[in-house]
């Protein structure tokens, strides 16, 4: 047993490290770090700078223009930049259309579209939930009929995360209703600004816009925008739900949450005494902090294993809702800290009007936005039915 | 032993039940909750003539009511509309105002010819009244008021201002205090106005050399008494919430198919909504007990009691509801993520479930009731 | 709204208060409170100080031996004995048995069966679950046979509390197996001494002999011993299950044992402080606390609820979850106060060889012993279904 | 980065297992764990043989192994075969014995010829050594020993006692103590004897005079060293007694029928196994943390964080599993009793969750380990 990473591999930390210290812009990571929305031009500007280091694709292998990294190394990658509070980039382009059409796609819709998703030109959006279907892909209703040489596409998705700041989008659409309801799902590509598309808003619980509503009215889209085969679909999504996810845990993003707490603690006072010395603080946090430091042991562990090749969709599903879990309790300790003071709307606020630091004054939205976490991507109840499914097997 | 409602208090539960049904849906809620002034002056006409303000106050006050069961029957229903009105500073305002003798201002509060609102926490205060540092000085006939005054629950609009400040006292925060909690009214002058994050309007206050008349020197029993009883509001209103955010979840769930089958006939969630409900009736009992034991020697007991266990219900009821219902209940648009944000910042207000922990280990046991 | 009782029933709290004070041995309060399991001998000689004063069969009418108390009544009754740890009376002929023979019963099985009960000459006990059947009494397996007129019996009966100590046994068994389940079941008497009957001791996680297991083998039972018709078992089961339960959530119990936890949290020390003074201790003592004054109240408001006759299933088993919770974790404190002290089995000290008070010395054999509250009489996972059931109604 | 187990630990694990699988059924163990002496002699030397006890220390003290690892290995098995022998008592023991260079008492320990067991607990002690008040004071050449002892795991049947008393001291517990902690061996005294609730022995020492030998006069931190390291022990104990009670809830929920369908099926007790199995996979990696860091600068945080950790996860999964078997997790004949009893109880030794909370709160945070 050896918890120690390899020489390279502390080594590539280090350089991990100088990369961001030197090349991260600082407006950016204070805004990341107060939990505020980024513009567009802020994530795409983060997004050229790690493209031009070659650090943007991290799951590519090189030919296609990644990184070649290890698991090892993407995760220490993905932690450091948690921890040095730069923009998570939007997965729905590098971590999951990419994959895909490497792995699914035709050699012209790689030639054609992975370029694009590495300098920006395109921005991809996540076509999967549907309203009244959440989890249960299975029972998908947007239609795709065959009409010559386009598809017509009919129906509604929803939860579709940046959408607005999209130009495409990929979708899991319906192209047969005969046999299992599984098998007659495809995979498909669609301009955002083909006729009949249209995308709205939603609004979440903290105020903020990051997801949307997509509707399709007999919108025409080329059959060469099918991924992989007709009726093919499932096998894509479940490709993709089972596919190494680095991160999933989220134990990057806790750490940095629990240090930012830490500092907090020590800056604010109640009822006369930092909240640091308050025994109730102190002792979820420091419960808080021996269940994060397993998290980032058994993060470690799964890590080895798909290292090793040994890792399944049970690893990823206990690391979601544990890592969630964990995050959540962070952000409830740290609005909790707050006192009386969480309860002002930021927004209506110039800084030198804040009575707390100016990174905690969103606590509040932000511990209300993070309860996503255990919903999107597949609900804790879901992964919990996909551990159980496993364990009863047989 | 009787737990069901007088028929004067059903009386008073159902006009405002009713009148807040017809006139206060969740868009007109949201419209006001959260743009300046964080109100609405016609909802807040209706209440007063509804006769909301004036049961905070006995009829030697010139109120209907002013028992603490009177305050609890409307907060509930209040909070079952998730009405965000600032009656929480109204009514914190006008029992300090009454016991302060000013009948007259009194009189317009009831009637919604003004409105009032208390300054007292300041930043880093919990439940506990001794750190508060803000300071009075004698000037002339008058009083002068220094330091910052933040959480003033229906500051923004309000026409005055009741402030708490430290008469005699060395200053500085941080140690025992010097000297005596006097209470103060002012014109509301200049705040820094902000909507809460569950919508309403809060306020802070930086006074310097802020003139003010002085109501009383030594306030200190009337404001813990005022603040006990606006935590027996807030205990109510979360009961209220909590209960209407069941009911949305229940019918949700049966309502919503998953897999083919209603999610309603899943058992795992069914047991999670049942751990809700027991919560809830909890909640409802211990806000009774709060309520039957204000202005007893019991009272900051059974009000710390509520206060935290309704701190825990609340959160956990709140989180359950987003989590059962799903994408849902993470938006705006539905009005049970408003309930489930209430019921969280609930607990930001008047001592949350910590500070009111450590209230409780500081007290005495309780002499055996029985 | 009013919290408070009547006059009458304040001095009713005052006339029990005295009794106990002059009535309730000094030994045998001593060994409930230290949670030590009594005699049978001692058991009976409570049962008739209680008899003799009217006060044993708290839930009959009065002519048949009851005291005519009304709910409120029996409710101060129960939590007045709970706290001056007087034993509690095995409820199985008394407010089980009892109350089916005066609602079910002939004639003849009253007059001959419940003066029995009340003087002590019969000790009955319980024949309902079965191995394999747990809380699912539609499933039960044991047969009774007519055979002129005697019933066969054959089958076997588990969780018999308190078995040792009796000479009866009131039984579900299955006298049809057509139709639905639940239609073939009858209540039936057994003399414990009728040959083919044998009764074997189950012993508990905590050592202790409470409950046993009892075997039918052509057991030969008179018709007459038939409570009802044949196969309304069910629905004498139901009235049972839906009775008013006095104290089902057991307030009087937990508000003792968390007295008790006080004075033990004042005399113990831990690293040098009282445990009374650990901030851990002291948060979870005050948490607790509210949640049982909340129980208190809850459990009022049922009663009053029953006294209105408004009460149905759903509140008891409300009562049951959360006050089990309640008792549970008061325990769980009470044996966690005593930190390593909780270690030693007190069977095998003296009192003198013991450094902790000697209520406290089986902290840690009671809490095992009580997580039968959640499971036994309807286990917690029954008492959700029943409350959903009722709540997805429609 | 590495999680497998060694070649060599693969070894050792395989042959404990085989030895009790064959050796050690839950009777055997029952036999033994519950009559004095509270252990078996003749596990007691097949462990011995196997090499267990030799592990404990590494091969310049006489024994072929010594690290947090070796110890690690062993305890999970043992903790998954509910091993009552005194191996906790004799790995802090024998730890001590070779600090202080006793190589010949240390040999006939490994071989299995002679027990040794430490007394160091006092009533009302949790993890902080600070107010222990046994005295010893020079008595010509030997020194005497005064006061209570009290969990002395293993003591009964011992050979020799280790025992920890305060040197140069004013006594009296409450305060913060003068002096040093000595360590001193005698043949074992008059002990009073008792199992453990759980199985096992342990003892308590009342002391008067008792003749010693002093091992050392300052042997704080040594004592330390090997109390973490019994913790560690303790923390892979629980990990293999977890492991196995949701291998043994899973195989029952598999196997048995409720309401016409296998208690598998229902979603709501899948859900809460999921849990138990989280628990297990955050107690299994913060054990491991704890043994990493064993010997370093954030050996006392590790070990404190794991010893917290594991409290709240082996009573959750403890209780969790009594519940979901129901009445048969109830009853003594059922193996699973047993071990949920050691999993509740484990945690009432060398510190509790709470005590551990107290500890690490109290500790420096660590500096960034990457």
């Amino acid at each position: 047993m050896d918890l120690s990473f390899t020489k390279e591999e502390q080594a590539f930390r280090d350089e991990v490290r100088r990369f961001l210290r030197d090349n991260l812009p600082r407006e950016i990571a204070a805004k990341v770090s107060a939990g505020k929305e980024l513009e567009k031009d802020e994530i795409l500007h983060w997004q050229e700078i790690l493209n031009r280091k070659g650090w943007l694709a991290t799951t590519w292998p090189a030919e296609h223009g990644g990184p070649g990294w290890t698991a090892v190394e993407r995760h220490i990658f993905a932690e450091e930049s948690a921890r040095a509070s730069a923009p998570r980039m939007p997965p729905f382009g590098l971590n999951m259309l990419g994959p895909v059409l490497i792995k699914f796609g035709s050699d012209d819709q790689k030639a054609r579209i992975l370029p694009r998703i590495l300098d920006g030109s395109d921005w991809w959006c996540q076509g999967y939930s549907e309203p009244g279907a959440g989890s249960d892909l299975a029972s998908l209703k947007t239609r795709a009929v065959r009409d010559g040489d386009h598809y017509v596409v009919n129906g509604q998705k929803t939860w579709t995360t940046l959408g607005q700041h999209a130009n495409k989008i990929f979708c899991l659409v319906r192209t047969a209703t005969e046999g299992k309801p599984q098998e007659g799902i495809s995979f498909l590509l669609v301009d955002l600004d083909t006729p009949g598309v249209e995308m709205r808003p939603i609004r979440l619980i903290d105020g903020g816009h990051e997801v949307n509503e997509v509707f399709f009215t007999d919108a025409r889209v080329p059959v060469e925008n099918l991924v992989g085969k007709e009726n093919q679909g499932w096998t894509i999504a479940k490709y993709l739900l089972t596919h190494e996810r680095t991160n999933i845990a989220g134990v990057g993003f806790s750490a940095r949450d629990l240090e930012r707490y830490h500092q907090l603690a020590q800056e604010l006072s109640r009822d006369g005494q930092p909240v640091a010395d308050h025994p109730v603080y102190a002792l979820r946090a420091a419960e808080i902090e021996a269940d994060l430091e397993a998290m980032s042991i058994t993060n470690l562990r799964m890590l080895a294993q798909a290292r090793d090749g040994a890792a399944g969709g049970v690893e990823s599903s206990l690391l979601k809702l544990k890592g969630t879990q964990i995050r959540q309790e962070i952000q409830d300790l740290y609005r909790s800290a707050l006192g009386a003071q969480a309860a002002p709307d930021a927004e209506d606020l110039s800084e030198n009007e804040l009575t707390v630091p100016v990174d905690a004054a969103r606590a509040a939205p932000v511990y209300f936005n993070n309860r996503k976490l255990s919903i999107f991507g597949g609900s804790n109840e879901i992964q919990r039915n996909i551990v159980a499914k496993e364990l009863f097997r047989g | 032993m009787e737990f069901n409602l007088s028929e004067d208090h059903q009386m008073l539960a159902d006009s405002l039940r009713r009148y807040l049904a017809d006139n206060y849906d969740i868009e007109t809620r949201n419209a006001a909750a959260f743009e300046a002034p964080y109100h609405s002056a016609e909802t807040w006409s209706g209440l007063a003539e509804l006769g909301v303000i004036g049961a905070f106050l006995p009829e030697d006050q010139g109120g209907f009511g002013g028992t603490a069961e009177d305050v609890s029957v409307i907060f509930e229903e209040l909070g079952r509309a998730l009405c965000a009105e600032p009656v929480l500073g109204a009514l914190i305002g006008l029992r300090l105002l009454a016991d302060a003798g000013r009948d007259e201002l009194a009189a317009a509060v009831i009637e919604g010819r003004a409105r009032v609102a208390l300054a007292i926490q300041e930043p880093g205060i919990g439940c506990d009244l001794d750190p508060l540092s803000a300071t009075a000085r004698k000037d002339g006939d008058g009083w002068r008021l220094d330091g910052r005054k933040s959480a003033i629950y229906g500051g923004p609009g309000a026409d005055h201002l009741l402030i708490v400040a430290r008469i005699g006292a060395g200053g500085g925060q941080g140690g025992s205090q010097d000297g005596t909690l006097g209470l103060f009214l002012a014109e509301t002058p200049a705040l820094i106005d902000a909507a809460m994050v569950d919508g309403g309007g809060i306020a802070d206050l930086a006074m310097e050399d802020l003139a003010a008349e002085c109501l009383s020197e030594d306030a200190g029993a009337a404001i813990e008494d005022a603040l006990d009883l606006g935590r027996i509001a807030l205990c109510a209103e979360a009961v209220g919430a909590m209960a209407r955010l069941i009911d949305m979840t229940v019918d949700y769930l049966k309502q919503r198919n998953q897999f083919g089958r209603p999610l309603a006939s899943f058992q795992a969630l069914q047991h999670r909504v049942v751990d809700m409900l027991v919560e809830l009736e909890q909640a409802r009992s211990i806000t009774i007990r709060a309520v039957a034991d204000y202005g007893s020697d019991n009272q900051a007991r059974a009000v710390s009691m509520a206060k935290n266990l309704i701190g825990r219900a609340a959160r956990h009821i709140a989180e359950e509801a987003i989590q059962l219902h799903g994408g849902i209940g993470m938006t705006w648009e539905y009005p049970g993520s408003h309930y489930a944000k209430r019921l969280v910042m609930i607990d930001h207000q008047l001592g949350d479930k910590n500070d009111h922990a450590l209230r409780l280990i500081k007290l005495q046991p309780r002499k055996d009731a029985a």
